[in-house]
Formats: structure tokens, sequence, C-alpha cells
């Protein structure tokens, strides 16, 4: 059974109840300290993890879990990720009245993440799914305006028409296989009529693309990015995907050659990517640009899952995009959350001179999303086309770039302001808007460095992963 | 073939009963259509052997759709089940898709040649269920619970507006707590 | 009694849970839909533990089914009760500010 | 050494960034210095430099970066990039002199050029493509700040279009870059081993599908006809400095980047390819000399003229790729003159965006027929502009002759068509007389009028840049005995 | 001595460039004058030195070659002169030469360090070096007068005509390369048979346009615009001669292509027999003595065809002398007088009796008159012709005889005594070109004296004995012209002579336009290039540049379009695929007829397309989000069941 190997999980989990229980106890003004037990609560999965990153790999509750390298990866990075969000929500939601249940729910949002990544049975994989959703409800609507209740409505049902398809998919493959267990999957799945595996393994990737935000379950995400609130919208474009893309991951490696998924992700990777960059083209709300850049993030993410098993360049460079990703997208958050009144790319206008680190690491952010050296996101991008390419998918690879310079043009859109001279049209009455918030200041500047220097330290980073 | 019909019967029945669903011209017996329609699935995962799955499952219904009814009533502002609604859109797509959906399925199912039957049911179901739950597929029911706690938690906090700092005040000494209706409902 | 036949029933159970899904403006509604297709996966999958597949982990999946199905019940009450109060509706497509 | 040469910059940059309270005086001459020194450590770097034979670097420093995709820092110089490297450290420097006067931000305009100098210099001595695409991408990323922070008219707008342009440029180098890579067994990203393997070697349509990719990625930094368009605009608007950078060696990056990946790597395809090499070679001398002389804006003309002179560029590499008996040495030879090119259109097209932005600093306009008589006013601008104008259109004495005798002796030689490119050099020579006769010559008139000669700072910047074209005219054997050895290397790898 | 000897070469070719360079960038004029001249001093006695010594010197330079320079029976006899002109020339700018003397001499400097190098090189590279210094070198002293746009644009004009000429040096580099010959003068005739004749064609071009024949003489017209003492120097014993002296150098490689050497020889006759047809139709005296220049340079060129290379290389040294004198005459009276219209000079050799008789023997050599010095070194030249053909030969009488006209047209206006109303016509011209001295200093005069003794006596080296000496110098077999031909020459001379004094002689436009050359180029390659040029630049801004930006523009535009752009997705797909269609034909439509061709329209169309339809699906309406999952997923399941 081992339970032990779950460690981090149980730790977030049990810190987010934690969390919860003390909040009840604390007054409006001091429910920091659950911020601290949060925190506490990740660093110490994320230390665990870490500990447990150079052994073997190990299979966990009989079968189920997968307790290796990229699942090690993905905790330390969701922890991290979470972290970082923290420290994003100190500004913004400190001293509200939901702050410890804010707290509580991002981190049954990151076990349940944890537990899609690690996932090695199909059930598993649906409980995961639902303990990475439901939470998510909660954290759009928390922010209680009109407009989020409405993303909450759609992110809801979106996402419960998906996980009724993924477990419609994964009754499909059980009924054809009698097994939900990937161990076993591999083989029976090879005898079984390729209709059936086909269908059930689209509905359960399209659940997972509902997780990531790719298409086709993309939907919810620009609207929930632009909705919720600042620390919300960065943890769930960034931290959800973590488990569903290595869940699909997973999925994949696991399949026969019955069925065409190979072509399938790509596809699919192809319309995230391309859907999201044209998408966000016009966009004028910072964070709803970001979270169709999101969606084109997917894209790239998806081009290793498919091409899995045939580099092998394809594991590590996705680990190494995600954790790029990660940092990169936390970091362009961060900067909308440290004016959070600031909502209009216009209002941006002249940032970069007044506050020249923000712009700065901004602009890393940005040019690193699109994946200009030495930002990680570059070696992500190199590594994962290197690995279409080297599957044979050079249309893949060639998409790939192309759809880098589409998306050039709306970061430009952005910085552009930034750097321009002049006042912002009028929009800055608010303080909020003016002076930048120190917490998410600072975490902005964190990240884009981290950024850089995860970039230049590539090796080290590509090391860790390829273990 | 008694058991044939009855099982084509009650399929029907939940066709039929989902259909009226979104037939019917009340929220409240669209309910009643609904809870139906799980009943009649019900009994026929019963008849597939799965005793406590199909009990549990019809129980299950009934109760959320009592739920849902004292839902609609409570929270809908209106009487639901006398306000005559047909709120539709997209009339045709919709149509268009659920049909286009059956026949593909159906075809499918039709067409597929599907594999022979992996070993035989166990003697007892329901226990290889609970030695399963608590044995191979622990986890699965081990992630339940976390997802149950964190469904009350995200439910709690986008249905109540108002939280325990507007009831007992920002440092929560405020005794009795500001409640619209001090002491509760059913006081 | 067979296999062909559960899974036909459920195929129009789905289909009518997926019309109404798409077809119904209210939420509440649109849920119903939603569960009408949860109503046939419960189908399905039975029929394949019986037919195909009387394994153990069948039944686990029919659990963790019904258990979802719950769960998301309970949350869609939850976020049909947010949105009545944040924008007094309860259809969605007068929800329908975020787009582009 | 080179590591530090590379990084002195950064590292100044850094700490101009870093530390805000310098002010503006320190800030400029912290730029200076370190650009000194920075020139000094270069020239130190070739007085002790040695030829390091064929297929190998000298100052070579390697250390593992991405060792899972082969990827390393590994840099060093040999004869094809040192004489890049010392004329990137003497443009910066120029600017930086130039750029003393400054007044706007001035500590973050001279943080962004030690940046786009340690790029820059990092892309010249790099040896690793993943590195060389670094660079190649900051290079750019720099530039669009200089052009959008300091130009002047639509700048925003031409930086954006700069910044498009050379990115989806970048990006198709990328794409071909990983395919060497893929091709290569083991893959790796080291051009001395890809040099070595010659991966595609035998395979003709990804060998020129690769090729395609990183030629259009070069072209279009280059920038050849027809993917020339993003430079007129973006030299515009730029203000001075950034036109000089952009010219001198921003450019230089597309041509070496021939030389240095796409001739030693793709041999084969080079050669199966090499006529289109060619012709657009022509097209680009003869068209970008023909456009430039039908502009009235100065600064359009001089970077139209920089397309025909990057054309010659082309011509002279793609030649190198006719491979057949006998001209192993005018293939060389012309490989000589084209490194020689980059270098002196460097320093001189340099110079001469130097001196427009004198024009536009003391009469806001760049129109020619504004001007009139201004060598009476302001002799020194004229002098140095002349001297500018002569070097560029190829006058024997400075440099621009050294690179185009040999550009012209050799890809004659190896491709006789390439005597149509001799039209450009006439058409130049009247471009820039017309130029210099609209401007200086005549009575004085319009912007002329009142028109401040050259500051001291000025006039040492830019004469520095003309007296080394003038050395390299007259002298030109220490330049060319570090390129000579290093072009025979290129035509024998080409020739393989 | 060898070491002194090559020490001494190097000096002649770097002292005038340092010194030159230096004082043309510095701008003390008051000092200017004594330093030029006193190198021009030292410069000439290192030409006399070298001349002697006959050393080589070579240091490595570029494209594998050397630069190689060398005096030989050949330089020996243009090195000396083009030093001795430039000194005279110099003296005399001392008194034309107003302001700028600094620049002035120093640019004089650099141009004769040009042409000693161009007299010297070896090579390739370091002919083509000194001989496009002294193209640039001859703009800057022709536009010397920068204030005024005429001759700058003078200046203009004869740079990049003689550079367009220049172009074959490159090409004969090339070729020279290409055929295997190395970069070497003296290999030149070695190389591979087909390159062999670019490589002459390349030399004979480069060479006819620097010495002024025909196409390319109209330069020399413009040239005229200078200060005199430029175009003595420039226009009679440097640049132009250059032009001559490297055919004779050539003669080698023209000889051995076959048809590169008559080629020259019939270039030179018609041109010795065209322009001097022109000068003769000229009414200006500079003009006059510069079509006589491409006339006599005719003559050097013929030379070198005919193989006569001592005859030409003769006939190019007492042209320099002789011309020299010339220009610098007219370049006094120019001073003087303000004028150089030849009615404006009437009677002019009274006044200043000097210059006056100085420039007559000048005249008379130009014209052939026995025993002067051109009298000879024509006589030469004609005398190889006859060897090879009678129709050259008569075209070189002809032409000879066409000298002595214009020469004498000259002379008779110098000396008549006029009538009263005419001598008021010719005060009338005087300055309106500038604002004439009326008088002509020593330092004007002295140089005439020196360059008179070279129009009498340099005749001598086409005589024997010195003539032979030269000839075998030169490596040939001396050749005498037949005492018949030379006194039929001298005949014909003084007959024209006698015919002009008695006679006007004609002066139709066509000839006075010099032959409508210059037209010609414009109309024929300037103006084209500059319309296509200009086409060009349109085309680059408006086509070019906007497929680029269009195409992005379009895309963009079409997006934020669709912002306000609300539709059912699926149930309007046909619909608006339909309008679209005929929206964006529309549009083509409209925007072809503008700028844009059909093509350019296709990619922004589908361009469009899609930066459309990427918001639309994101229409706000959840059901339709539904629907839309459903079709993609279907179309996934399609995917995976269709393929295998």
């Amino acid at each position: 059974m081992r339970p032990a190997l779950l460690l981090p999980e149980i730790v977030l989990f049990l810190g987010g109840l934690v969390v919860l229980m003390s909040g009840s106890f604390l007054p409006r003004t001091r429910q920091w300290a659950t911020r601290v037990v949060a925190a506490t609560a990740l660093v110490t999965a994320t230390v665990l993890a870490a500990l447990a990153l150079p052994g073997p790999a190990e299979m966990a509750m009989e079968g189920t879990f997968t307790v290796d390298t990229t699942t090690g990866v993905a905790r330390i990075v969701v922890a991290l990720g979470t972290l970082v969000v923290l420290a994003m929500a100190s500004d913004e939601i400190s001293g509200t009245p939901r702050e410890s249940e804010t707290y509580a729910l991002l981190l049954f949002s990151s076990t349940g993440t944890l537990v899609l990544a690690g996932a090695d049975d199909l059930l598993v994989v649906t409980v995961g799914f639902l303990l990475a959703s439901i939470p998510l409800y909660g954290l759009i609507g928390i922010a209680r305006t009109p407009l989020s209740a409405e993303a909450t409505m759609k992110t809801y049902l979106l996402g419960a028409l998906f996980g009724i398809l993924l477990l419609a998919g994964v009754t499909l493959l059980y009924g054809v296989s009698a097994t939900t267990s990937y161990v076993e999957l591999t083989d029976r799945l090879a005898d079984a009529p390729a209709a059936v595996v086909g269908t059930g393994v689209m509905a359960v990737l399209g659940g997972l693309m509902f997780k990531a935000g790719g298409a086709p379950g993309h939907f919810w995400v620009p609207d929930a990015a632009q909705a919720s609130g600042g620390a919300v919208a960065a943890f769930l474009t960034t931290v959800p995907k973590i488990g569903a893309v290595i869940a699909a991951y997973r999925l994949v490696s696991m399949l026969p050659d019955t069925v065409a998924w190979p072509l399938l992700v790509a596809l699919l990777a192809v319309v995230s990517m391309t859907l999201g960059n044209l998408a966000a083209y016009w966009q004028t709300d910072p964070r709803r640009l970001l979270g169709w850049s999101t969606v084109s993030q997917v894209g790239y993410l998806l081009v290793p899952v498919a091409v899995a098993g045939q580099s092998d360049l394809a594991l590590p460079s996705l680990l190494v995009y995600l954790a790029g990703y990660t940092v990169t997208n936390l970091a362009a958050f961060a900067v909308t959350t440290a004016f959070p009144d600031r909502r209009d790319l216009h209002s941006y206008r002249g940032m970069g001179r007044a506050h020249p680190w923000l712009g700065a690491a901004l602009v890393v952010a940005l040019l690193g999303l699109v994946g200009t050296p030495p930002t990680v996101v570059f070696v992500g991008k190199l590594t994962t086309t290197a690995a279409a390419w080297d599957a044979g998918y050079v249309w893949l690879a060639v998409l790939v770039l192309v759809n880098t310079v589409a998306s050039l043009f709306y970061y430009l859109r952005w910085i552009a302001p930034v750097y321009a001279g002049g006042e912002p049209p009028g929009v800055l009455t608010t303080p909020r808007a003016v002076t930048p918030a120190a917490w998410s200041a600072s975490t902005a500047v964190v990240t884009a460095a981290l950024s850089v220097v995860l970039g230049v330290g590539a090796g080290v980073l590509w090391s860790l992963v390829s273990v | 073939m008694v058991i044939d019909i009855a099982f084509w019967a009650l399929g029907l029945v939940a066709v039929l009963s989902g259909a009226a669903v979104f037939y019917v011209d009340s929220m409240a017996r669209a309910t009643y259509a609904l809870a139906l329609s799980f009943v009649a699935v019900g009994l026929q995962v019963l008849f597939l052997q799965q005793n406590y799955v199909g009990v549990v499952t019809i129980l299950m219904m009934v109760m959320e759709m009592a739920v849902m009814a004292v839902y609609m009533v409570m929270f809908m502002g209106m009487n639901p089940a006398l306000m005559p609604m047909s709120m539709v859109h997209g009339n045709r797509t919709a149509v268009v898709v659920a049909v286009t959906t059956f026949l593909v399925l159906a075809a499918g199912i039709l067409m597929v040649d599907w594999p022979a039957r992996r070993g035989s049911p166990p003697a007892d179901v329901t226990m290889a269920l609970g030695e399963s739950l608590m044995g191979p597929k622990m986890l699965v029911m081990a992630v339940v619970s976390p997802v149950m706690v964190a469904t009350i938690v995200a439910g709690v906090v986008l249905a109540a507006r108002r939280t325990r700092y507007d009831r007992f005040g920002d440092d929560l000494s405020r005794r009795p707590a500001d409640d619209p209706q001090p002491g509760g409902v059913g006081r | 009694m067979t296999l062909e036949a559960t899974l036909l029933i459920a195929a129009a159970i789905f289909s009518v849970g997926l019309y109404g899904a798409i077809s119904q403006q209210v939420v509440v509604m649109v849920m119903m839909g939603l569960e009408l297709m949860i109503n046939a996966v419960i189908l399905a999958a039975a029929g394949f533990w019986w037919f195909l597949a009387p394994d153990p982990s069948g039944q686990v999946l029919l659990m963790v089914v019904i258990a979802a199905m719950t769960l998301e019940m309970a949350m869609g009450f939850a976020v049909a009760t947010l949105l009545h109060r944040e924008r007094e509706t309860d259809m969605t497509d007068s929800a329908a500010d975020l787009a582009g | 050494m080179l590591s530090l040469i590379v990084f002195l910059p950064l590292a100044a940059a850094l700490a101009l960034v870093a530390v805000p309270r310098l002010g503006d005086a320190v800030s400029r001459w912290v730029w200076v210095v370190v650009a000194a020194v920075d020139l000094a450590l270069v020239a130190a770097v070739w007085l002790r430099y040695e030829d390091p034979g064929t297929g190998r670097l000298a100052f070579e420093e390697r250390a593992p970066w991405i060792p899972g995709v082969n990827s390393s820092y590994h840099i060093g110089v040999d004869g094809l990039s040192l004489p890049l490297v010392a004329m990137t450290a003497v443009i910066f420097l120029a600017c930086a002199v130039f750029a003393l006067r400054e007044t706007d931000r001035p500590r973050p305009q001279a943080a962004l050029f030690l940046f786009l100098q340690s790029v820059s210099l990092g892309l010249f001595v790099a040896a690793d493509l993943i590195l060389f695409f670094l660079f190649f991408d900051l290079s750019i990323v720099g530039m669009y700040f200089v052009i959008a922070g300091w130009g002047h008219n639509d700048a925003g707008r031409s930086a954006m279009k700069f910044f498009l342009y050379t990115f989806l440029g970048s990006l198709a180098l990328l794409a071909g870059f990983i395919g060497l890579y893929i091709a290569a067994e083991p893959h790796t990203f080291d051009m001395v081993e890809l040099a070595e393997q010659t991966p595609l070697a035998g395979s003709s349509l990804g060998g020129g599908l690769v090729l395609a990719a990183i030629l259009v990625g070069l072209a279009v930094k280059t920038p050849t006809v027809p993917f020339h368009t993003w430079l007129p605009p973006a030299h515009t608007d730029a203000p001075a400095i950034g036109s000089a950078v952009l010219a001198g060696v921003l450019l230089k990056m597309g041509t070496y980047g021939l030389v240095r990946i796409a001739m030693p790597m793709l041999p084969e395809a080079w050669r199966a390819w090499a006529w289109v090499i060619v012709v657009v070679g022509i097209v680009s001398v003869v068209y970008g000399a023909l456009v430039a002389l039908a502009q009235t804006d100065l600064k359009r003309m001089v970077a139209y003229t920089s397309v025909n002179h990057m054309g010659y560029v082309v011509l002279a590499v793609g030649a190198a790729g006719m491979v057949a008996d006998d001209t192993a040495q005018a293939r060389a030879i012309a490989v000589t003159g084209a490194v020689t090119q980059m270098v002196s259109h460097g320093l001189v097209t340099g110079a001469l965006f130097l001196l427009a932005g004198v024009l536009w600093e003391r009469a806001g306009t760049y129109d020619m027929g504004s001007y009139g008589g201004l060598a009476g006013p302001a002799p020194r601008l004229a002098t140095l502009f002349a001297v500018g104008a002569f070097a560029s259109l190829g006058l024997p004495g400075l440099s621009g002759f050294i690179a185009e005798f040999q550009i012209f002796t050799g890809s004659i030689a190896a491709a006789p068509v390439t005597a149509l490119a001799l039209v450009g050099i006439l058409i130049t020579a009247a471009l820039f007389l017309r130029a210099l006769q609209r401007i200086f010559t005549g009575p004085t008139r319009g912007a002329s009028v009142g028109f401040a000669d050259l500051r001291p700072a000025e006039l040492w910047s830019v004469g520095t840049l003309l007296v080394l074209s003038l050395l390299i005219g007259v002298l030109p054997r220490p330049l060319l005995d570090v390129i000579e050895p290093a072009a025979e290397v290129v035509v024998e790898l080409v020739g393989r | 001595m060898t070491v002194m000897a090559q020490t001494a070469l190097w000096l002649l070719v770097l002292l005038p460039a340092v010194v030159g360079g230096a004082l043309a960038l510095s701008r003390s004029d008051r000092a200017a004058a004594a330093v030029s001249l006193a190198t021009a001093a030292l410069t000439a006695a290192l030409a006399v030195v070298v001349a002697l010594a006959r050393p080589q010197v070579a240091m490595p330079f570029m494209a594998g070659s050397d630069l190689a320079l060398g005096v030989d029976a050949l330089s020996a006899l243009v090195v000396p002169t083009v030093a001795f002109v430039t000194l005279l020339a110099l003296v005399f700018s001392t008194g034309e030469i107003g302001e700028s003397q600094a620049r002035f001499h120093g640019l004089m400097l650099l141009f004769a360090s040009g042409a000693l190098m161009t007299a010297t090189a070896q090579t390739l590279p370091p002919l083509l070096f000194a001989w496009e210094v002294m193209g640039a070198t001859s703009f800057a002293l022709v536009g010397f007068w920068w204030r005024e746009e005429h001759r700058v644009s003078a200046g203009v004009t004869a740079f990049v005509t003689t550079r367009a000429a220049d172009v074959g040096i490159y090409l004969a580099a090339g070729a020279a390369l290409a055929g295997g010959a190395g970069l070497a003068l003296a290999d030149l005739p070695d190389g591979s048979e087909g390159w062999r004749h670019v490589a002459a064609a390349g030399v004979l071009v480069a060479a006819l346009g620097k010495a002024a024949q025909l196409p390319f003489s109209f330069w020399l017209s413009r040239a005229m615009e200078g200060p005199s003492s430029v175009s003595a120097l420039l226009h009679s014993a440097a640049m132009v001669a250059m032009g001559g002296y490297l055919l004779l150098r050539a003669e080698p490689l023209l000889a051995s292509t076959g048809w590169a050497a008559p080629a020259t020889a019939w270039v030179g006759a018609l041109t010795a027999l065209l322009l001097g047809a022109v000068a003769l139709a000229q009414r200006d005296l500079k003009q006059l003595l510069a079509a006589s220049t491409s006339a006599q340079l005719g003559f050097v060129v013929m030379g070198a065809g005919l193989a006569s290379v001592s005859g030409g290389a003769a006939h190019l040294v007492a042209h320099a002398s002789t011309k020299a004198l010339l220009f610098l005459a007219a370049g006094a009276w120019l001073t003087a007088l303000g004028t150089r219209r030849l009615t404006g000079l009437l009677g002019v050799a009274r006044r200043w009796p000097l210059v006056g008789w100085t420039s007559t023997l000048g005249l008379l050599s130009l014209a052939g008159v026995a025993p002067l010095a051109l009298w000879a070194t024509k006589d030469a030249v004609l005398a190889a012709a006859l060897e090879t053909s009678p129709w050259l030969y008569a075209v070189g009488v002809a032409a000879a005889a066409l000298a002595a006209a214009y020469a004498g047209k000259v002379l008779v206006l110098l000396w008549r005594r006029a009538p009263e109303p005419e001598r008021a016509v010719a005060e009338g011209h005087h300055d309106e070109e500038e604002q004439g001295t009326r008088r002509v200093g020593l330092p004007e005069q002295a140089p005439l004296v020196v360059l008179a003794f070279g129009a009498a006596l340099l005749g001598l080296l086409a005589l024997p004995p010195v003539g032979d000496t030269v000839a075998r110098a030169l490596g040939e077999e001396p050749v005498h012209p037949a005492p018949l031909e030379m006194a039929l020459s001298a005949v014909v001379a003084l007959v024209v002579l006698a015919l002009v004094w008695w006679r006007p002689a004609p002066e139709p436009a066509w000839l006075r336009g010099w032959l409508g050359l210059e037209v010609a180029a414009h109309t024929l390659v300037v103006r084209p290039t500059v319309a296509l040029a200009e086409s060009l630049a349109r085309f680059d801004d408006r086509v070019l540049d906007r497929v680029v930006t269009g195409s992005a523009e379009a895309v963009l535009g079409m997006a934020r379009r669709a912002a306000t752009f609300d539709d059912r997705v699926l149930d309007g797909v046909v619909e608006t695929t339909a309008g679209m269609s005929v929206r964006a034909a529309e549009r083509a439509g409209r925007v072809d007829g503008r700028w844009l061709d059909g093509a350019v329209e296709g990619v922004a169309t589908a361009t469009r397309r899609l930066g459309r339809l990427a918001r639309r699906p994101q229409t706000g309406q959840l059901h339709q989000y539904y629907v839309q999952a459903i079709a993609v997923l279907a179309v996934g399941v399609l995917l995976l069941v269709m393929v295998r």
C-alpha cells in the first residue's frame, strides 16, 4: 500500500484542513497566520518531494499511483507555484473574509493536481479531476462579482460536462478492458475494438483538456482569468495544467498503436496554440490576454505529449516546459496583481519608466512566454520542438514556430505602452493603480529573474528532470 | 424472456421520462421526471446484478430530487411548479446534435465487435466491491473524501453571501451573532 | 437483455441529456441534462460490468460515478445560487458578458 | 578571456541598472570606460591570436549548458569572427563617445547599449547554435528597446515592425538549427562538431529545406531583397547610435551566420543552391543601389545602401559555393572580401549613420532637399561625410575598396554572372555624390543656415571609425592575415 | 643604391599622398602653398631618381597579389612628366587659387600621388587603387568651387563616367584571376583564352573612359568647370594621359587577343578625327583644348593599338607638356580677363606677350608644325599606322589636319588686330565668367616658359637618335617614318594653318555640342536609371512593404472587427463564409485597383478569415460552447476511428 509515498499530497491536503480549521477561529485581520500555515505545508511538500526525487520510480497504493521523477517534478513545481500564488494573494486577499477558505481551496486544488499528475489508474484520474476542479469553482466565484459569478457558472457547467465525458470515457475503456489500471490497460487495449478505445480516449483526453485549458475545453480559461481575482487567475491558468498535461502524457504513453493518438494530440496542440494566439490578438484586458495566451501555451505543452515515447526528449522537454511556463506565467500575472486596477493595456502606459524593475519583469515574462532566450521557456520550446522534429513531426515543429511569431504581436501590444512615453489615459486615480502592491511586485521580479536563471541554468534543470 | 421485456420496458421508461424532463412545462415536473428516469435506471442496474449500486443509485437520486425541489422553491424566489416555462435556445441545433450523437453511438454500439466477457462475476458482488475499495482501489476512495471536503467548502463559499465575520464581527467576538433571522430559521 | 440493448438505452438517455444540456437556458435545467448523461453512464457502466468485465473495479467505477454526480450537483446548486445572488438571473444566456 | 570580453559590458549594464543613484554624467562615462576597456581586451586577444587551423577555434572555452540536448556554452574565435568582434567593440566605443552629450535618460541608454554590446560580441564568439540563437534573439530585443525608447517620428511602429519581422526570421533560423540538431548523429548543437559532421549530407531535400530555413532567417536579418522592408523605417526612426549599431553590428549577424553556419555545416546544399544565393545577392546589390538612388531622405538612402552592401557579401558567399576546379583561390578571395566587407560596412555605415544623427539633432530632418551648402557652416561634418561617402562607394584607400575588389575579383572568377553586380558600385558612386552635392554644396540655404559643426565627441567617434576604414584601406594586411586562412578553411569546407 | 632607389620609389608615392592628405584635412592656408611646392619639387626630384634607377618594390596587399610598384622604360618616361607638370601646375595655381589653398594643394598632391602610383603599378590592385583615387580627387578638384552647383555637377559627371569605365578593371581583375594569370600586369596576356578576352575588354574600356575617348569623351567637356591648373594637370598630363598610358602598358594583352589591338587603334583614330572636328567647332578656349586633348590622346591610343609603344609614349609626353602649357595659358587669361570665350580673347597675345608667345609655340606644336614636338611624335604613330592599314593612316592624317585647323583657329584669334567694333564685342565678353584681375603674375608666367621648352623639344623622343634609344628601351625595333611622310604632315599642317588664316572654320552645332554624347548618355543611361530607381523605390514602399504590413494589418483589423461580431457559429458558418467571400472579393477589387495584386490579397484574406474565426467561437453563450466542444470531440473520435 505504502501511503508514505504520497506524503507530499497528504501534507498538502492536511495543510488545507488545518488552514480551514484555524481560519474559523482567527479574527479577520489575523488570517495571515493561515497563510503561513499554507506556506509551511507547501514548503514541506516541496522538501519532501525534493528528497524523494532522486529515488527510483515506485508504485504506490497498489499500482494506482506512480512516484517517479515526473511526479516529483510535478510536486515541486505545483507546490512552488502555489507558494508564488500565495505571495500574490498576500496583497489581494489579505484581510478579506474568505482568506483562509481561499488558501484551503488552493491547497485542495493543488492536491488534486498532484493526484492527477501521479495517477496510474483511470479511476484515480477521475477523482483527481474532481479534486482539482471543484475547488476551482469556489476559487473563481470567491470574488463575488457579477462577472466572476458568470465565469464560475461557465467554468462549472463546462467542467461538469467534461467530467461526465471523462467518466463516460473511463467507462468505455473499462468496458473493453475490464481494468482501469494503466499497467494492464496497455496490453488489453491493444486487443480491444479500436473504435471504442478511440472514443474512450478522446473522451478522457477531453476531460484532461478542460483541466489543462486546451481546446476543446478552453472556453472557461479567458473568462475565468478575466473575472476572478488576480491570484486565483494566476493559479488556475498555471497549476492545474501541470497535473492535467502530465496525466495526458501518462495516458497516451500507455495507449497501444491501434489508435492514432499522436496525430490527435498533435492536432489538439495545433488547434489550441493557434486559437489561443489568434484570439489573444485584440484583447484589451491584460488578464484576459494572458488567459488566451495560456490556451496557446497548452498547445505548446501538448507537443511533447503528442510525441510521447517517440523521442527521448519528449518527457524531459515537457517537464522543463512545464516548470518554465509556471514560473514565467506567474511572473506575468504577478505584474497584473501588482496593479489590480489597471485593467486595460493602455493603462500600462509609462509603467516601465515609473517602475523600471516591474517593467523589466513584465518584459522578461512576456518575452519569456514568446520563447525568447535565455528564459527557461525558450529551452522548453526548443526542446519540445526538437522532440517533435525528432519524432518525425516536422510540420508540428514548424507550426509551433509559426505560432510563436503570431503570438509575438499581442505580447508586444502590451510591452509597447509599458515603455511608451506619456501618461496613461486618466485611469490612475486609485492609489492601487499608481503604487504597485509590494508582495506582487517582488514576486514578479523574483519569478521573472527565476525564469532567466532557470534558462541560463537549464543544464541543471534538465538533469533534474531527466533523472 | 420476462426479464428481457422488463428490462426493455424500464429502459423505455428511463428514456421517455428523461425526455419528459425537457418536455413538461414546469420545473417541478421536470424534477419528478428525472427522478423517475433515475429510478428506472437503478432498477436496470439491479437487473444487471449490481444490487448495492442499484439501490444506492435509487436512494441517492430520490434524495437529490427532493433537494432539488426544495432548492427551487427556496432560491428561485418563485413557485416553479406553478409557472409554465419554455426556456429553450438553439433548439434545432440541440436536436441535431443529440440525434446525431445517438445515431453515431448506436451505429458504434451495433457495429463494434465487442470482446468476450473476461472472467465471471464474483460470488458476493458487494463484498468484492468492499474488498476492492479497501484494497487495490483504496486511493480512489481516499481521494473522494477530500473531494467531498472541497465540495463542502467550495459550495459554502459560493452559496453563502455572509461570512463568519459578518455574523460575529471581525474579531469573532460578537455575541450573539448578527443574523438576519436571529437564532436561525427553525426557531 | 444484451450488452447492445443496454448500451442502446444508455445512448438514448445520453443523447436526451445532451439535448437538454444544450437546449436549456436555465442553469438548473442544464444540470438536469447533465444528470441524465450521468444516468446513461451509470447504465452503461453497469452493462459493461455485467456483460464484459465483471471486475470489482467496475463497481468502484460506478461508485465514483455516483459520487461525482452528487458532488457535481451540489456544486451546481451553489453555483446557481451564486449566479442568482450576484446577477439576479438563473439563465445562462443572461450571463454572457464575457466573450471574445 | 573571451567570456570576460563578452560579459564585462553586461556586468556593467547590470551595475548601471542596479545602482539608481548614479548620476547621468557618471553613467555616460562608465559606458565609455567599459567600452574602452572591452576594446583593449579585444586588442589584447588580437595580438595574441594565432590561426587555429581547420575546424578549430582559438581562445576556446567550453562548459556544459544543457547537456541533455548537447548544447554547451562553447565560445572561441577564428579569422571569421575575430575581425567582427573587434569591429563590434570599436563601434560600440564610438557610440559611447558619440552619446557623451546625450540628455535623454542616459543611464538606461548606457545600460541598454552595454547589454547590446555583450549580446553582439557573444554572437560572434558563439560556437554553439543555441548560444548563437540566444544572442541573435536578444539582439533583436535590445534593438527594439533602443528604437522604441529613443527613436523619433513613428518609432513605436517601426520598432514593432522591426521586431516582428526579424523575430520571424529568427524563428526560421531556429527551425533550421533544430533540423541540423536532429540530423546530426549524435544530436548536437555544437557548431564545430556540426561542421565536422555535415549532417544532412546526402539528403538533398532535407538539406535544402534546412538550408532554406536558415537562409530565410539570416536573409531577414542581413537583410536581402525581398526581406529588407523593415530596414528603412527602423533606421529612419532609430536614434543615431541605434542606427549605427543596427547597421554596423546587427546586420552582420546575418551574413556572419552564412559563413559560420550555413556554409560549413550544409556544404552540399549550399553548393546546390549557390546560384540562388548569387541571384539574391545580385538582386540585392542592384535593387538596393537603385532604390537608394531614388531616396530623398538621407537616412533611408544610407539604409538602402546597406542592402546594397550586404548584397555584395551575399553575392560573394554565394559565388564561393560555385565549386569548380581551379577556382579555390578565387573563392577564398571572395570569402575574404565578404568578411572584409562586413568589417568595412560596419565601420563606414556606422560613421554615416552617426553623421546623419548629427543632422537630425541639429535640424530635425533627414530630407536632403532641406539642406544645401552645408560645407560652409560645417566643414568638419562635410569632410567626414565625404570621407564616409567615398568609403561607402568603395573608393580605394578606404576599406570598402579592399572588400569590394576582392569580392568582385573572386566572385567573377568563380561565377562570371556576378559581373552584373558591378553596376552596383557605379550607382552607389552616383548616389553618394548626388547626396554630397545636395547637402553640402551650393549656396548655404534652408536648414544649413546656422548649423553648428561637429562637437569634439562627435568628431572623435566618427573620425575614429573613418580612420580605421582608411587604415584598412591602405594597410589591409593585418586584417587580411587574420581573415584569409579562415576564408580558405570555409572554402575548403564548402567544397567537401 | 637599390635600397635607396626603392626608398625613393616608395617616397615618390607616399610623400605627396601623406602631405596631400594632411593638407586636405588641415585648414591652415598660410603655409599650404609653400609646403606643397616643396613637396612637389621633392617629388619631381624623386621622379628623376627613380626614372634613372628603375627600382622595383613590393609589399603584400590583397587578393593573393602584392602591391608591386616598379619603374621600367615606359614609366621612366611618364613619371617625370607627371611630377614636373604637377610642380608647374602648382606653381601656377598660387596665382590662380585664392581661397582654400590648403584643400586645393592637398587634393592636387593626392592626385599626383595617384597618378604616379598608376604609372608605376605593376599589379592590378595598386593600379585600380591609384586609378580610382585619381577619379575621386578629380571629382573634388573639378568641383573645387563647391558653392557653384554646376561645377560640382561637372565633378560628379566626370567621376561617375570614368567610374563606369573603371568597372572594366574590376572585370579584368576577375578575369585575370579566373584565367589563372594572376593579377600582375605583365602576366595578363598569359591568361586562358576566354578570360584573356574579358580582361582585355575590361582594360580597354577602363582606359578609354579615363582617356576620354569615344564614347566617354563628354565628361572632359564638363570637367572644364574646374580651375585651369587642374585642367593642366588632370586633363593633359595625368589623368587623361593615364588612360593612354594604361593602353600602352597593356599593349601585349591587347595584341594577344587579336581583336583588341585593331579595335583600340580604330577607336583612337576615330576619336582623333571626330574630337578634332569637335575642337574645331568650339567657341570656348578650354572646351577647344579639352576636345583637342581627347583627339590627341586618340593618337596615343592608336599607338597602343598599333604596337607602337614608343611612338605613343613619346606623343603622350610631348602632348602633356604642350597641353599643360595651353591650359595654363588659358587659365592665365581667364584669371586676368574673366573669360574663356574665344571671341573674348581677341588679340590677347599682344597684351601679355610672354603668355602669347609661349602659347603660340604650344599651338604650333599642337598643329604639327615642324620641327616642334607633336609633329615628330604624331608622325611616329602615323608611321606605324601606315604599316598596318592605309585607311587608318588616312584617318590619322585627316585628324592631324584637323589639329592644325583648330590650333590655327586659336592662333588667328590670339594675334588678330581687330577693328574697333569687334574689340568692343570682345571686351563685352570680359568678366562674364568671373571678375578678371587684368594682370598675369610671375607665378603664372614662369611655368609657361618651362613647358614651352617641352613643347618645342620633346619631339626628340620620337626622332633618332633619342627615339631609337627609347624604342629599344621599350623593347621595340625603332620605326622611322619615311621622310616623305614627315614632310607631308608638316606641309599639311602649314597648308591648313594658311587656310584657317584665310577663312574662319565652320562651327556646326552638333560638333560644338560634343557630338551630343552627354545628351545621349543622359537619355540612354542616366534618365532610365533614375526612372527605374524611382519606380523601384515606389515599388519598395508601396508593394513590398505593404505586402508585409498589409497582411499583418489585415489580420489584425479583421480580428478587431470580429470583436463586434457576434452570431451563431455553426448555424451561420455557411452564410458568413459566403458573405465573407463576397466582401473579400469586393475589397479585393477595390484594393487591387489601388496597389495590390490578387496574390497578396489572397494571402491576406485567408489570414483574415483565421483571425476572425479565432474570436468568434468565444461567443459568451454556454450552450454554444457545449456544441463546439462536442463537435470537436466528435471530430477527434472520427479521426481516431478513421486514421490508423
